[in-house]
This record gives structure tokens, C-alpha cells and sequence, in this order.
């Protein structure tokens, strides 16, 4: 039982190791600024985090085999040096590792959330509900209209519960159900949830970050590449949960606002 | 064994009950309300499985109808998802390896006859019944049990039935549920902490507790903190949605187009709340795990565990730094992101009490002459699987690659391995290790070493493809994945639905095994393993008040093998010096 | 069968501290709730604390003393302990007035319009109250039990109970005062 | 033999009865002045299978008008002097497909059983929010059997569907068998109305009721509405 134990923890790691070389499933094609740092930090972990799995796996292997025959009798042997060693060995390395880490992973994160956001920034409004996102562009006078929560008719299609008769802004806003780009221009996303918790994840851009009712959160990201690729939720929200999704279209710029005229001339 | 005349001072007697109320229901005696723990977690594991075979057969067959179940609803999938996960953390991962094992045998290792309070200790268990209870009522409740998630993140939890099936009385009931629940932890944890501090016997100083007493004492500890900041924030979520109060519901909500009249609460005040209890349970649930494994490998590998005082030490840094951490659950929640790097470290740092006490039993594995009993497979198990489970927490801890893969199956991967199947492998590694002790009987070794290989395959069948799951961007906690939307993915997700069948059959070998030998097993000796510890010092099962009548002295560590004893190669804690 | 002997004495006391700082922290965790909720809430409105607390805050901290006070009589001989075990009733009986008193601070405030959903600071005060109420009916209830075995006879494991009693009642009176300080200064 | 013959023809005889003797019926044409809010363009965007189905955008009907000031989708019912009337056997039915409610407005009788379909290649769910009756919210995955349900009380029920917000619409519950509907042309007709004075209620979503009385006789009494629309 004991070898086939050993066998059996040496089979696993080497097969599931063998998946995760192959990339047989791997994270979609990046298409964002902070993309690669993330692509490039999640690699070195998986080597770090890769090479202490093959490595103690195969240990813990090697000791069963090695012991494995309990008729023998054998003497029975400390381990060399006792525990010391052990420990300032496992602090050391694995303090080295995470101070590596750390550093250069916050510096990803502060990209990625806490940079600030350059002032040619399209500004989009973004509005979670049970169980859709809407997207609202400020149109012409480039300022958005104020929401009012009463006001929200989602069957005459005032998703953000404007109010055009007293509100000049809101008149031209442009409101839709997906999410279209400049390619190559900062986005700043401003974040708010109608009912629940919603969140935002688009797994090519790298990016996720949850809507919280009562507040609103500010998120930014430039595209790098055209291309069409979802959105979806990932704060459980409720029956739909699995549903709710949307699209997100980067286009070239030329594109990009033809489409926003088109979308505008239907409001 | 030695055994003292003169008994300490006493208050009062209180002698054997003999009506069997009293004896097997409401009874006051440690050993029988382990077994009632125990009895609890095995029905609470059981259901808690079969919700999970239900999910993933409608996550490999979306259009298929289920059996006894039928076509398998978007709000049936989420409340058997939140149900499984309530009852695993809860009524399994916290009762089997703390509250079970840790009744049965806490008194017992410090020399005691009993608990300082049994009557708390009676009601501990019945509460938390109770609590079980209330919670699988919610199946039959009108739009069914709750489906927010064993989180319960408010405001979906808190504003009521218009958010979705489950979201009523449901939800309710989880609430109330989950408020009982800790009610009868604090009492048991209350009982745990003075039995170890003010009933240790002569001798027993604190350096000479088994590690598995250590576990237990500290994870009450730990369990104590965790579930005093969890009752009151059960009590407000509970007033939001009965009382009409805004604890954790903002103003301006509109759910299916009306206007809720709430104003002013926080939604991340319940993260918190949630999480400083959520991250500390996870180590309410592995901790135990630690202290069996380190108590029972010595016990088969004939020599003492390496660095006895290190590893203490490093269940006692993990528990405290526990304590650190909750916000990496919160790193894209909306908080502060500057906050994520401040949690992000102490996380990192757990890792390293965790490799050290891995790499501890590694080194007392080398040189030894390991007996591969089931309980020492199920040892080395949980070493293999803890490392996996641990390793990709190296991900998630850092908030820049979290914000790819948190909500992932990466996560499910993650938190499945390092707490529940390592969690569970302690537990089995317990089973067989005591059931000699708590039963008078031997468990079938054959069946036993079957039901490890098995399960161990098995484990690694479902919970590793997970991880590439979660490297594909695979999100967790969705019904179905439609055509568009990571489609590709159905093969895997079929894979681990065989897997996760294959793994649940068998443990029907494990049910059998056990219901077997309750009543036609080998008689057991006292000391089937020739282990040290105190219970080993009396009889297979331990008479009504653990000892009959001695008293015993401690003269010896927890683990005094591969020397010259009396019997052998080892010295009992009880034998004379 | 060998009957089981009773726990020492000493751990009624440990088990007492153990439980203090449960409480504790579920007090922390409630005022902690407090403090996110208050910052950044427009809807926070302040209120007068029914000048009914400060009488019972006075109440309460007296039942301490006569509390005490019994504690260092309870003896043996008969009539100490008969008088041991007045000073205790009275100890009881006031922290009944106690509760009574907190009743009547919520009638106040029900008077006023201030109900549990009214408002957050007016939530947060019932919630406090009511809180510490309920952990106070247990110290009643030790109390009561302690008043019991006083009457009847004076063993080692009295002591035991009524200093663990007493030191539970002493930490009440402390979190009142933590609580009215807490309610006086934020609502 | 005789008799079972007799019995027969009696049957028979009974089941060909006429209807109550010259039943009238209410006609009109509902209207509207002033400028109705435009209807908005759905984007679907979420949900191709839906999307698809669509050539050009469907848009929202709370305000749905036709040629020359029709209003259609008001609901016009006796709400006085109706002598009784039961609950008709037969179900209504209820369509959702191409992500939307089909009928916008579907009116039934107290008690009478509603069954709801779903003809897409999503999961709907469907959510009343009565004011009268329990609410209820249930799923309805692709290629599952018609739900079918019924309300106790008179009612005007909003009707959506949370996995397509867009999807909207009313179930109306009357304790009158004795209604119309108004087509895209603005016209209804209220037939099977014994002789008698009535007062009629028209309902519409988004611009109320409106109530006249009405004498019906041998001849169909005419009854129109002009509701006074505004553009927000």
C-alpha cells in the first residue's frame, strides 16, 4: 500500500503538472495596458508556486518509499539537523518570496486601481441591476443628467431613472446595454449598483472590481487591441446571476463614434 | 499506572445516569456528546454531499433533467449552493474535528472526568441541533432556502423576498440559524478553554498536552473571537430584515422597480463583520486537522514528531495572524485598494507557519519505520493535499493576479483543498485512529486502505482541473455557462462531475465500514496503536467517568517513542517516571 | 460505576473571564459596527439619552456594592450568612429596578417617536440596551442560584459561585458604564 | 328505452338553448390628444438568442399608438351594474418569446388558471408584483413545461422578468367577464352584455383610468375614451 501510495502522489503531480506546462487551459489573449504585468507576475508564481509542489509532492514520495517496507528494521534516524534548519530555511525562502512578490505586485495593483486617471479619459457611467449592466455616454453637452432612484421605469426603459422633462442634461444622454470603446484611449468606468452587489470582470482585460449599492466606484482601464469579448458578474446577485452579462467592444476610434451617433440618433 | 488516593476537593457528585434519556439524549457526559457531535456532522456531511452531487450533475448536463429534482432551476442550483456550503463550514468542518472529536477526547487528555460546566456542554450541542434544524426547515419554506451564498452578502440577504426565490423566509431562517449556531460554540468553546486551563491532572503542565489538545485549545480560542463578532452581525442582518433598521442597506435601492425606504447602511460593514469570523473559521476548521495529524504520525512513524515546540508555535502564530487577513477576501470589493497591500503581507506571512509545520511532519516521516495503517495514510493524505491547497493560496494572496481570478473555480480549487478535503482527511485519519477508543471495536484496515486510496485519487479528480478552470477565466457560482461564455469548458466540467460521483460512492465504503464494525468489528485492546497519549491509559470504550475512580499523574511528554519503555519502544504519558 | 467528581472551584472563575472576553468582544464588534455606520451616514440623528439611565446607572453600580459587600460576609455561622444573604437580595432586587429602569428609558424614547427602525443612532441604542439587558438577565439568574446555595449551607464550591457571580455582575456594571459613555458621546 | 330517448332529447334540447335573448354589446375607439412619450428601441445586447429573432429593434410598449391618435393596450371593463359572471373554464394564455411578453397586456377572469410559456432558448423568469395577491418569482428554463397559475383578487398586476430587464408587462385580473381590449386601430368591443346601465372603466399602464356610463340595448352602445397623453 505504502509504494502504492508513492506511485500514486508522483503519478498526480507529475500528470497535473504536465496540464498546467501545456497550457491545455490557459487565461484568454490579453487586450489591456495592465495585461501583460499581471500575465507576467501570475507566470512567476506558478513557477515559484510550480517547482514547491513538484518538489515537496515528490519528497513526501520519496520518504514513503523509502520507508515503505515496515518488516525491515531499520534503525530509526533523526531528521539531519533536527528542526532549525527547516525553519529558517522555509522563513527564508518563503519570506524572500513573498517580499519579491509583494513588491512587485503592488506596484501592478497601484497601475491598475490607484494610478491616476489621465484627463482625456472617456468617461462612461455604469449601472448594475438585477440582472443587467447599462451604460450611459454623457452625448454633446458632455455631462451626464442626474439619476433619481424613484424615477427608475425599467419597462418604459429609463434604466437610470432620468428625468428629461426637468433636466437638460439627461435629455442627451445616450444610454445602452453594452459597452463600446475607443481603442488605445483611457476609460474611467464610475461604478453603481441599482439593487445588489454586482460585479465587473472581463477576464482579457485583466480587470474585476465589484459594484457596491451606495457607493460609486471609480475603475479605469485602456484597451490596447480592437476586439469583442464579454462582461459578466461575478458578486452573486440572485437567480440571474449566470445571466447577466453584457458585451465589450473595442473599436477604432472612427468607429467608435460613428456607433455612438448611430445609438444616439435612437434614443 | 499510578494512581493518587486522595481525590481533590470536590463540590459535589454527581454519579452514572441511568434512565437512557439522560443517558444517550440529554446527557451530560463529554464522551456522549461527542458521539452526538460527531452523529451530527455525519448526517450534515451526507446531505452537504448529495447537495453537491445535484449541482454538479446540472453543471455537466444543464438540459438534463435531475433525479428526484427534475430540470434543475437558476435559483435551485444557487439555494443547493449556498445550502452545501452553510452546512460544510458550519455543521461539518466546525462540529466533526473540534467540537466532536475534541469533546470525546479533550477531558480525557488532560486527565479529567468531565467538562467544568457539563450542562453547558449539553446545551451546546442541543443548540447547535437546533441551529441544524431551523436551517434545513428553510428546504420546505415557501420559494425554498436561501440562495445568497454561504456569505450572505447584504444587501442581497438583507432587503427581502423581492430580490429572489429563497430571499424571504429563507434567508430568515439562515439568519436565525446561523445566530443559534454560534450561541453553542461560544458555550462549547468556553468549556474547552477551562477544561485545558483548570482540569489538566497532576503533572500535566501545559508543555506535556498532546498537539491535538493544543489544536482544540487554541482553536476555541480562535472560535471564541471569531463567533462573538459573528453573533451580533447575524443580530443586525436579522433586525434589517425583520425590524425595518438600515445596518446594511443603503438608501436609493430599487429592487424589481420599488423604491426600498432604507437609508444609510453599509454593504462592506457586513463584509467585514463577515469576514473577520469568515477567515478565522477557516482556521477553526484546519487547525484540529494540524494537531490530529501531528498527534497520531509520531504514533506510526515510532518517533517523536520534529520540533514539538515550533510546530505549537506555529498553530498559535497562525491563529493569531488570522486575525490579520480578512480583507483579502475584500481586495475588488470596493474598499480602499491601498487596504489590499495591508492585508496582502500578513496573508503572504501565513504561508510560512504553514510550510514549517508541513515541512515538520515531512522530517518526521524521514528515518522513520511508518506503520501504513488507514489513519497514517489518511496523515500523509492530508500532508499531499494541504501543500496543493496551499500553494495556490500564494495566488490569490496577492491582490494583483486576485483581481484576475478571484471568483474563479480557481478560488473553489483553492479553499476546497487547504480546508475542506485536507479538513476532511484529518477528520478520517481521526475516525480511524479513535474509533478503536470511542467504540471498543477495530475498523476494518482492508476497507479502510481502499477507502483512502479511493478517495485520494478521487479528491484530486475534482478539485484539480478546477484550477485550470480558474486559469480559463471560468467563474464560480453559475448555474450553466451559455454557448458564448465559456462553453469550452463543459468537458471539464463533465470530468469533474464523474469525479466528484466516483469520490461520493466511495465513501459509501467508509459508511459501511463503520456501521460494520460499530457492531461486528474486533474487539479492541486499550492500546491497539501503542500510543501515549491519556486515553490509551484506559480501557476501549473509557468508562463513564474516563478513569474509573484513578487519578491518573503525568510523568511523560505527548510523544515519548523510539526509547526504552516498559512495553517497548515507547513510554506512556501515565507511566511512572 | 465510579461517579464523576465536580469541577474545582477555581474554574467557575476562569470560566467567568473566558466569557467576559466573548462579551467583550461582541461589544467591540457592535461598536465598531457603530463607527462605520455613523461616518459618512447624512441620516445620523443625534438625540438625548433619557436622563432615566443616569438613575440607573446610579441603581446598578449600588447593587455592586451591596453585592460585594454580602460576598465578604457570607460565612458559616448562621446569622452572617442570613445577613450575607440579605445584602445579596438586595443586590438581586436591584438589578431588577435596573432593568426596569432600562424598560422605562425605552418607553421614554417610544414616547418621543424614536423606535428601533427610527433611525441608525436610535437602533444602535435599543440594540446596546437590549444587548446588555439580555447578559444582565444571566447574571440574575447566577445570582439567583448563588442567593440558593447561600440559604442553604456554605461549602467550598460557594465561594467559588458567588465570586465568579460577582465578578460577572462587576464586569456588567463596567460595560454599562463603557456603553453609556459610548451613547452618551455618539448619539 | 323510451325513457333513455327522452332523457336524450331533454339533454339535447337543454344544451341547444339560446343565449340570453338579444345579448347587447359595448363598441368604441380609444384615443389619445396632446404628445405621447417616444417609445425606446430595445437593445438586447445580453441576449443574442433573443436579439437575433428581432430584424430591426423591438421598443418598449407602455405607450404603444397606432393611425390617427389610436392608444392601444387600454383595457376597457364593466366596473358597475354587471349582473354576475363565473369564471370561464378555459386558460389564458401567455407567450414569451423573442424576449418579450406576448401579449403586452393579458386580461383574465378572477380564478382563471393563466398559463405562461417560454418559447426562447433562455431561462426567463417571471416575477408578478401584485398589490392584492401573493408575489411569487419563479424561473423558467428553455424547454421546460408551461407554468400555470391563477390570482384570487381583482388586480393590476406589473409583470417583468429579471434576467431581461426590458421585459415588461400586465396581468390584469377582473371580476367581470365583461371586457375589451383596445387594438393597434384604438377600437374594442365589450360583447354578451344583457340590456342594462353600466359604468365602464378604461385602464391604461401609464395613463390611468378613465370611467363613463353606458346604457345597452337592442342596438351596440357606442362608448369611446380620449386619454390626455404626455411626451414624459
Amino acid at each position: 500500500m505504502a509504494k502504492l501510495f508513492a506511485v500514486l502522489v508522483a503519478f498526480i503531480t507529475i500528470v497535473s503538472t504536465a496540464i498546467f506546462v501545456a497550457h491545455t487551459w490557459w487565461l484568454p489573449p490579453d487586450i489591456s495596458v495592465v495585461g501583460p504585468s499581471i500575465d507576467s507576475q501570475l507566470l512567476e508564481t506558478m513557477v515559484a508556486a510550480g517547482v514547491l509542489f513538484v518538489v515537496s509532492q515528490f519528497t513526501l514520495a520519496l520518504f514513503v518509499w523509502r520507508v515503505s517496507d515496515e518488516r525491515k528494521e531499520r534503525p530509526i534516524r533523526r531528521f539531519p539537523g533536527g528542526a532549525t534548519p527547516l525553519v529558517v530555511l522555509a522563513t527564508a525562502l518563503v519570506g524572500i518570496e513573498v517580499l519579491a512578490l509583494s513588491l512587485v505586485g503592488s506596484k501592478i495593483w497601484y497601475n491598475t486601481f490607484l494610478a491616476p486617471v489621465p484627463a482625456n479619459a472617456l468617461k462612461v457611467d455604469v449601472q448594475a441591476g438585477q440582472f443587467a449592466f447599462y451604460f450611459r455616454y454623457p452625448g454633446p453637452d458632455g455631462t451626464f443628467g442626474t439619476p433619481h432612484p424613484d424615477k427608475i421605469d425599467e419597462g418604459a426603459g429609463n434604466f437610470f431613472g432620468l428625468d428629461p422633462a426637468n433636466d437638460i442634461d439627461a435629455r442627451d444622454d445616450i444610454v445602452t446595454a453594452e459597452l463600446a470603446v475607443p481603442v488605445n484611449r483611457p476609460i474611467l468606468l464610475t461604478m453603481h449598483a441599482k439593487d445588489v452587489s454586482h460585479s465587473f470582470y472581463v477576464p482579457e482585460l485583466r480587470l474585476q472590481q465589484d459594484f457596491v449599492p451606495g457607493l460609486v466606484i471609480p475603475l479605469h482601464f485602456t484597451a490596447t487591441q480592437v476586439a469583442k469579448t464579454e462582461i459578466v458578474c461575478t458578486q452573486l446577485c440572485g437567480l440571474g446571476h449566470y445571466n447577466m452579462k453584457t458585451y465589450l467592444e473595442v473599436m477604432s476610434a472612427a468607429d467608435f463614434d460613428k456607433w455612438l451617433k448611430d445609438q444616439a440618433a435612437q434614443q | 499506572m499510578t494512581t493518587v488516593s486522595t481525590p481533590p476537593p470536590v463540590a459535589h457528585h454527581h454519579g452514572p445516569p441511568t434512565r437512557f434519556i439522560q443517558k444517550y439524549i440529554f446527557s451530560t457526559d463529554h464522551k456522549v456528546i461527542g458521539k452526538q457531535y460527531l452523529g451530527l456532522a455525519l448526517v450534515a456531511v451526507t446531505t452537504g454531499m448529495v447537495l453537491s452531487w445535484y449541482m454538479r450533475f446540472h453543471l455537466a448536463f444543464p438540459d438534463a433533467k435531475a433525479p428526484g429534482l427534475g430540470l434543475i432551476t437558476p435559483e435551485q442550483y444557487l439555494q443547493l449552493m449556498t445550502m452545501h456550503g452553510t452546512i460544510m463550514v458550519f455543521f461539518v468542518l466546525t462540529t466533526a474535528p473540534f467540537a466532536g472529536f475534541g469533546n470525546f477526547f479533550l477531558p480525557i487528555h488532560v486527565g479529567a472526568e468531565d467538562m467544568p460546566f457539563p450542562h453547558f456542554n449539553m446545551m451546546s450541542f442541543w443548540v447547535t441541533l437546533t441551529a441544524f434544524l431551523v436551517l434545513v426547515t428553510s428546504f420546505v419554506v415557501p420559494e425554498g432556502p436561501a440562495l445568497a451564498g454561504w456569505t450572505a452578502y447584504a444587501p442581497l440577504s438583507a432587503v427581502g423576498s423581492g430580490s429572489g426565490p429563497g430571499e424571504g423566509l429563507g434567508q430568515t431562517l439562515w439568519a436565525i440559524s446561523i445566530a443559534i449556531f454560534c450561541i453553542g460554540q461560544l458555550l462549547g468553546g468556553l468549556n474547552f478553554i477551562c477544561t485545558v486551563l483548570d482540569m489538566r491532572t497532576k503533572g500535566l503542565s501545559l508543555a506535556r498536552l498532546p498537539y491535538v489538545t493544543w489544536a482544540w485549545f487554541i482553536t476555541s480560542v480562535i472560535g471564541l473571537i471569531a463567533f462573538s463578532v459573528l453573533l451580533p452581525a447575524c443580530i443586525l442582518l436579522i433586525l434589517d430584515r425583520v425590524a425595518g433598521t438600515s445596518f446594511f442597506i443603503p438608501a436609493g435601492l430599487v429592487v424589481n422597480d420599488r423604491l426600498l425606504n432604507h437609508a444609510g447602511g453599509s454593504p462592506l460593514l457586513w463584509q467585514h463583520l463577515f469576514w473577520f469570523f469568515g477567515h478565522p473559521e477557516v482556521y477553526i476548521a484546519i487547525l484540529p486537522g494540524f494537531g490530529i495529524i501531528s498527534t497520531i504520525m509520531p504514533a506510526f512513524a515510532r518517533k517523536p514528531l520534529l520540533g514539538p515546540r515550533v510546530l505549537i508555535g506555529c498553530m498559535a502564530a497562525i491563529g493569531f495572524l488570522s486575525y490579520t487577513v480578512w480583507g483579502h477576501h475584500m481586495f475588488l470589493s470596493g474598499m480602499n485598494p491601498t487596504s489590499a497591500m495591508g492585508f496582502s503581507i500578513p496573508t503572504l506571512i501565513i504561508t510560512i507557519p504553514a510550510t514549517i509545520a508541513t515541512l515538520l511532519w515531512i522530517g518526521t516521516l524521514y528515518g522513520s519505520r511508518y506503520r501504513f495503517t488507514t489513519a497514517g495514510l489518511f496523515c500523509l493524505g492530508f500532508i499531499s493535499v494541504f501543500v496543493t491547497g496551499g500553494l495556490s493560496g500564494f495566488f490569490l494572496a496577492q491582490p494583483s493576479i486576485d483581481t484576475y481570478l478571484h471568483a474563479t473555480y480557481f478560488v473553489v480549487a483553492h479553499f476546497h483543498f487547504v480546508m475542506a478535503v485536507a479538513a476532511i482527511f484529518g477528520i478520517f485519519a481521526g475516525t480511524y485512529f479513535w474509533f478503536p477508543k470511542m467504540f471498543g471495536r477495530m475498523m476494518n484496515e482492508t476497507l479502510g486502505k481502499w477507502h483512502f486510496a479511493l478517495t485520494f485519487t478521487g479528491v484530486y479528480g475534482v478539485f484539480m482541473p478546477m484550477h485550470y478552470l480558474g486559469l480559463a477565466g471560468n467563474v464560480r457560482r453559475y448555474s450553466s455557462f451559455p454557448a458564448e461564455y465559456m462553453g469550452q469548458a463543459l468537458p471539464l466540467h463533465r470530468w469533474i462531475t464523474v469525479a466528484a460521483l466516483f469520490t461520493g460512492a466511495v465513501q459509501l465504503i467508509f459508511l459501511y465500514n463503520l456501521i460494520r464494525s460499530r457492531f461486528a468489528g474486533e474487539p479492541a485492546p486499550d492500546n491497539p496503536w501503542e500510543a501515549t497519549s491519556l486515553e490509551w491509559s484506559t480501557s476501549s470504550p473509557p468508562p463513564f467517568d474516563n478513569f474509573g475512580g484513578r487519578h491518573l499523574v503525568v510523568s511523560h511528554g505527548p510523544d515519548e517513542y523510539a526509547v526504552k519503555g516498559p512495553r517497548g519502544d515507547y513510554i506512556m504519558q501515565a507511566d511512572p517516571p | 460505576m465510579t461517579p464523576k467528581l465536580g469541577a474545582p472551584p477555581s474554574a467557575a472563575r476562569t470560566g467567568v473571564w473566558v466569557g467576559m472576553g466573548a462579551i467583550a468582544m461582541s461589544f467591540a464588534a457592535y461598536t465598531s459596527a457603530m463607527m462605520v455606520r455613523r461616518e459618512g451616514a447624512p441620516d445620523w440623528h443625534h438625540f438625548q439619552l433619557p436622563s432615566i439611565l443616569y438613575v440607573n446607572t446610579v441603581i446598578l453600580l449600588a447593587s455592586s456594592v451591596a453585592l460585594e459587600v454580602g460576598r465578604r460576609r457570607v460565612g458559616d455561622d448562621y446569622e452572617v450568612r442570613r445577613a450575607a444573604h440579605r445584602y445579596l437580595s438586595l443586590a438581586f432586587g436591584l438589578g431588577v429596578a435596573f432593568l426596569i429602569g432600562q424598560v422605562l428609558a425605552w418607553r421614554d424614547l417610544a414616547a418621543q417617536g424614536l423606535f428601533l427602525a427610527t433611525n441608525p443612532s436610535s437602533a444602535f441604542f435599543y440594540v446596546f440596551t437590549a444587548a446588555h439587558g439580555l447578559h444582565l438577565i444571566g447574571g440574575l439568574v447566577g445570582l439567583a442560584y448563588v442567593l440558593r446555595r447561600v440559604r442553604l449551607a456554605v461549602g467550598p464550591g460557594t465561594y467559588g459561585a458567588l465570586g465568579a457571580v460577582a465578578l460577572y455582575w462587576h464586569f456588567m456594571d463596567a460595560l454599562w458604564l463603557y456603553l453609556l459613555g459610548v451613547l452618551a458621546l455618539w448619539l | 328505452m323510451m325513457r333513455t330517448f327522452a332523457i336524450l332529447g331533454v339533454a339535447l334540447l337543454s344544451a341547444s338553448a339560446p343565449a340570453p335573448y338579444m345579448a347587447g354589446s359595448v363598441t368604441g375607439t380609444i384615443t389619445f390628444t396632446g404628445t405621447p412619450p417616444k417609445m425606446k428601441p430595445i437593445d438586447m445586447a445580453k441576449e443574442p438568442s433573443c436579439a437575433k429573432q428581432h430584424a430591426t429593434p423591438i421598443e418598449t410598449e407602455n405607450v404603444v399608438t397606432g393611425p390617427n391618435n389610436a392608444l392601444q393596450y387600454v383595457v376597457i371593463y364593466v366596473s358597475a351594474g354587471d349582473q354576475g359572471s363565473e369564471t370561464p373554464a378555459t386558460p389564458v394564455h401567455l407567450d414569451q418569446k423573442g424576449c418579450q411578453y406576448i401579449p403586452h397586456v393579458v386580461v383574465m377572469h378572477t380564478a382563471q388558471s393563466l398559463e405562461i410559456a417560454n418559447n426562447d432558448q433562455t431561462s426567463h423568469n417571471i416575477h408578478p408584483l401584485p398589490t392584492k395577491n401573493p408575489e411569487w418569482n419563479k424561473s423558467q428554463p428553455p424547454g421546460s413545461p408551461p407554468i400555470v397559475t391563477k390570482y384570487e383578487n381583482a388586480d393590476f398586476i406589473p409583470v417583468k422578468c429579471n434576467v431581461h430587464p426590458w421585459m415588461h408587462g400586465y396581468h390584469i385580473v377582473l371580476a367581470t367577464s365583461h371586457f375589451g381590449v383596445s387594438g393597434n386601430d384604438g377600437t374594442y368591443t365589450i360583447s354578451g352584455l344583457p340590456p342594462g346601465k353600466y359604468t365602464l372603466t378604461a385602464w391604461h399602464e401609464k395613463f390611468g383610468t378613465m370611467t363613463q356610463d353606458v346604457t345597452v340595448g337592442a342596438q351596440p352602445a357606442k362608448a369611446d375614451f380620449q386619454f390626455k397623453a404626455t411626451p414624459y
